[in-house]
């Protein structure tokens, strides 16, 4: 099998877009081609693009927009394809784009991925965020994501003494890290005592789905974010070394939430973890800074168990320790996370790979880990029921597969 | 207008599954029977939500997890106030969402007596 | 590069499925898993799922089909990823489905398309399939796909001497060849005069957007079809010899039609179809049997001469002369095509590849082309912007690559 | 309220598009001036549509697509009922959709005298 790189990265300011979402989508896209010294229009060297958008027919009304994508870019006739696994839908428009080059049907891929959200009302968004939960057992109840993780909050707190501070701790961590993030969407830090202890912390913090308030919960953000992959064999042909895609790891988990054999298991997360592992041969000992899929907070400190990073019900222990903050053990979130850098539905899975790179090549500036050689991202489908475990290295075989190059 | 809430029972190996599936969790049999499910459990876990879908004219919901003696978990909408991790609830079955020209019905937990 | 072969194939019967999306795409799902011999359930032996649909969302409200796929089938924790290429989608997932395989990333795949349309009424059907037009160029102008298939037309009939009736010939065999598909959505044969030339034509035969009459436009439909596809080097541990998928070529053009260079040309068609038989070692005069996109006749015409089925503008006299017909030297459609099988956007380039495996395996019954090896399907995106071709085949080497098989 | 329509003409190489593009289908440039799109041109196409999509109380629509002089070409509805290939239309703009608080202007194409 031919490994793949990543040689472009590139990212909007999540926010609010204010430009429709193919032309959102093209500002990443271009970045990314230009970090990667690849000229856009003729002669341009893509070979196949991938959009990963999760609301472009429900809420921006278009179809095909990895299509549209290829001719305003005017990469044309490359191959397109759009793709869609909810919030998780990034990740896995990079792992076909790894399988693509991988198999030697293309040599280059551009990846991107993005949502226009706030062109809807809160209450439209919500609802369109739970058609990915189960029609009939979910959905029609009124449920939402923020339901069953207020639920999923709850017992988790209840088996392993996680607190409502520990909550707010990885929050304002996170919204610290996107201090030094530039185009994380949300530029301020709470401070803990005012969300948490003091006597109008309800008031500025309010319950979203008791007992997650506010802050436990990622803001609705518009953003895009995108990759150029090229096969490890060509990685010389571009400006900056290519991070390699060392590992990836993919499972799904039952629809009904209820259905699960232990309400605090994310089982999906645990098997793409292993799967991710066992493909790059790193273990979880040897990553040296990770990207969790924190739409609410709990999900960060319950991943970086499943994932093998701490072990199980002492998630949080490490958040109290400092552990998971840029000059501990183990960053997590370095960019803000979805907590604070914000949340487009399909850019996330993306968005947590640029960062990755960023962090790898050494380009991430105030929020830089020190000598960060190994990289995960767990991007996470509906609540855990389709998730993709991403592993990046600096690392890689000295030699690598050839697959008769066409670029 | 479905005024019950049932399990699918495998009719090959009789395991039970809710919601609905198309082929048996258990054996991978593929035909099922209905079975009404009623009756009294165990709240799970729970939360009351505040910023709802399109559609609610409300300003919260509470929601739980409850799981039924035969040992099946559904979520449902819950019918009273009083909430608390372990309590026994009867499954009644209600209106849990207006549709246009057709409304939705799905388990409303009570407390139990 | 691993090669890739079908082993199961699975179709609903189009017309009103009167299920839920995900139920109608089980069927379809557990037919072509019975087919190939595997099991569902426990130690199913499918690594991957790909659910091809474009209206999930829009229409049925429901996002992550493919997750609810695997979940609802028992195939937890296969990965799964849904795949939306508007027309085309189903295509799309044949080929993401290939890749997946030809990169060693998995052994075998379930691939499903479906889409369920009739729970809308005719004009939200329009509008909806309208999403994938240029946004600001056409869609605003209520600009739909019969809109430009009709200015198609009469640009076509005027360069090359086409005539209404020649469309109507294409209709009458197509639903000729459908009344020997049990699974097609119409099951009546129009006469051919009464549809062209008789006085009341019009009356039972009108315009739908002129120069195309309703026997000239394919029908709404429900329906999903599905295929199991594994790779060729553990092809004997499935009941029925593989199928090989020889080639697959994709191409995109110019979003808004009226900017392509010639407005006869669907570019797109042509590029896909020869980089398909450049990948496949077969050239076009050794296919047998051909599944072309006609969702409006005249595309059957276009889509076989840029094919290099029939020499440029001379499409329209093949079909007079009976080429085209089963019995003929090319039978084109033997399963109805899109205008008497059915259209269910979604399903319609899965359905095309069952076809053509059941032609090439001599299954189909009253429709079978006699000693098919070779056949070919276009499988046309948008308004011919985003274009599929493959190529099929009883052929291949004597030894397949090994790629550490897990199954 | 877009009443005129434009042209996007590439800074670097004077390419002309529409509709616009991120990316210059000539020379690859991404900085684009609005150019005004009006006059007279020729009718390349048309079709009379019956089956309208959602949200057009009218029994029929007819569209068609105009080169223009400077060789671009464009899709849009035609005020005319006489149709003709080749025929001159004089592009003029006006509501092409209405929108629910918005309306959408595109080309109407009359024939010109
Ligand atoms: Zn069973
Ligand atoms: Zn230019």
């Amino acid at each position: 099998m031919r490994q793949v790189g990543i040689v472009g990265v590139g990212h909007t300011k999540f926010g609010k877009a204010g430009v429709p979402l193919v032309e959102m989508l093209s500002y990443a896209a271009v970045e990314a081609m230009d970090d990667a010294g690849i000229k856009t229009g003729k002669g341009h060297g893509i070979d196949q693009v991938f959009a990963a958008t999760m609301g472009g027919g429900m809420i921006n009304r278009q179809h095909g927009v990895a299509s549209a994508l290829v001719d305003t870019l005017n990469l044309r006739p490359a191959m397109a394809e759009s793709v869609e696994n909810g919030p998780a839908s990034g990740a896995s428009a990079v792992k076909l784009a790894y399988m693509a080059i991988a198999s030697g049907m293309c040599d280059t891929a551009l990846v991107v991925g993005g949502e226009l959200m706030r062109v809807v009302s809160g209450w439209e968004a919500t609802d369109f965020v739970a058609t990915m939960l189960h029609p009939e057992a979910e959905y029609n109840y009124g449920l939402t994501l923020p339901a069953l993780a207020g639920m999923f909050t709850r017992l988790y707190m209840e088996k392993y003494g996680v607190t409502e501070k520990d909550l707010a701790m990885v929050a304002v961590k996170n919204h610290e890290h996107a201090m030094h993030n530039p185009v994380a969407h949300i530029q301020l830090v709470p401070d803990l005592y005012s969300i948490t202890e003091d006597e109008d912390a309800i008031i500025i913090n309010p319950h979203v789905a008791e007992p997650l308030h506010v802050y436990d919960v990622c803001p609705v953000s518009d953003g895009a974010a995108a990759l150029v992959l090229c096969a490890m064999e060509a990685g010389d042909r571009f400006p900056k070394k290519p991070v390699r895609i060392a590992g990836i790891g993919q499972a799904t988990d039952t629809h009904a939430v209820a259905e699960r054999a232990v309400s605090t298991d994310l089982l999906a997360v645990r098997l793409a973890a292993e799967k991710a592992y066992a493909m790059a041969g790193i273990s979880p000992r040897e990553i040296d800074v990770a990207e969790l899929h924190d739409a609410f907070v709990i999900l960060e400190i319950a991943e970086s168990e499943e994932a093998g990073l701490f072990p199980r019900g002492e998630g949080h222990l490490a958040v109290r320790r400092g552990d998971t903050k840029v000059g501990g053990k183990l960053p997590i979130n370095t960019s803000g996370g979805l907590k604070a850098k914000g949340h487009p539905l399909g850019a996330t899975g993306v968005s947590q790979i640029v960062e990755l790179t960023r962090q790898l090549r050494g380009e991430a500036g105030g929020r830089q880990v020190a000598g960060a050689k190994n990289a995960m991202a767990v991007n996470f489908g509906g609540f855990g029921n389709n998730v993709i475990a991403t592993i990046l290295t600096t690392g890689g075989p000295e030699k690598y597969a050839s697959g008769n190059l066409r670029i | 207008m479905q005024a019950e809430i049932y399990a699918y029972k495998c009719t090959a190996c009789g395991h039970l599954h809710h919601p609905a599936h198309f082929v048996c969790v258990k054996c991978g049999g593929r035909e099922f029977e209905q079975v009404a499910l009623t009756g009294e459990g165990t709240l799970v876990t729970y939360t009351r939500v505040y910023n709802l879908p399109e559609g609610y004219m409300k300003p919260f919901i509470a929601f739980g997890i409850v799981e039924f003696p035969n040992g099946l978990r559904a979520a449902g909408q819950m019918g009273t106030d009083e909430l608390q991790l372990g309590m026994r609830v009867r499954a009644e079955v209600g209106v849990v969402k207006e549709g246009v020209g057709k409304d939705f019905y799905g388990f409303i937990f009570q407390k139990a007596e």
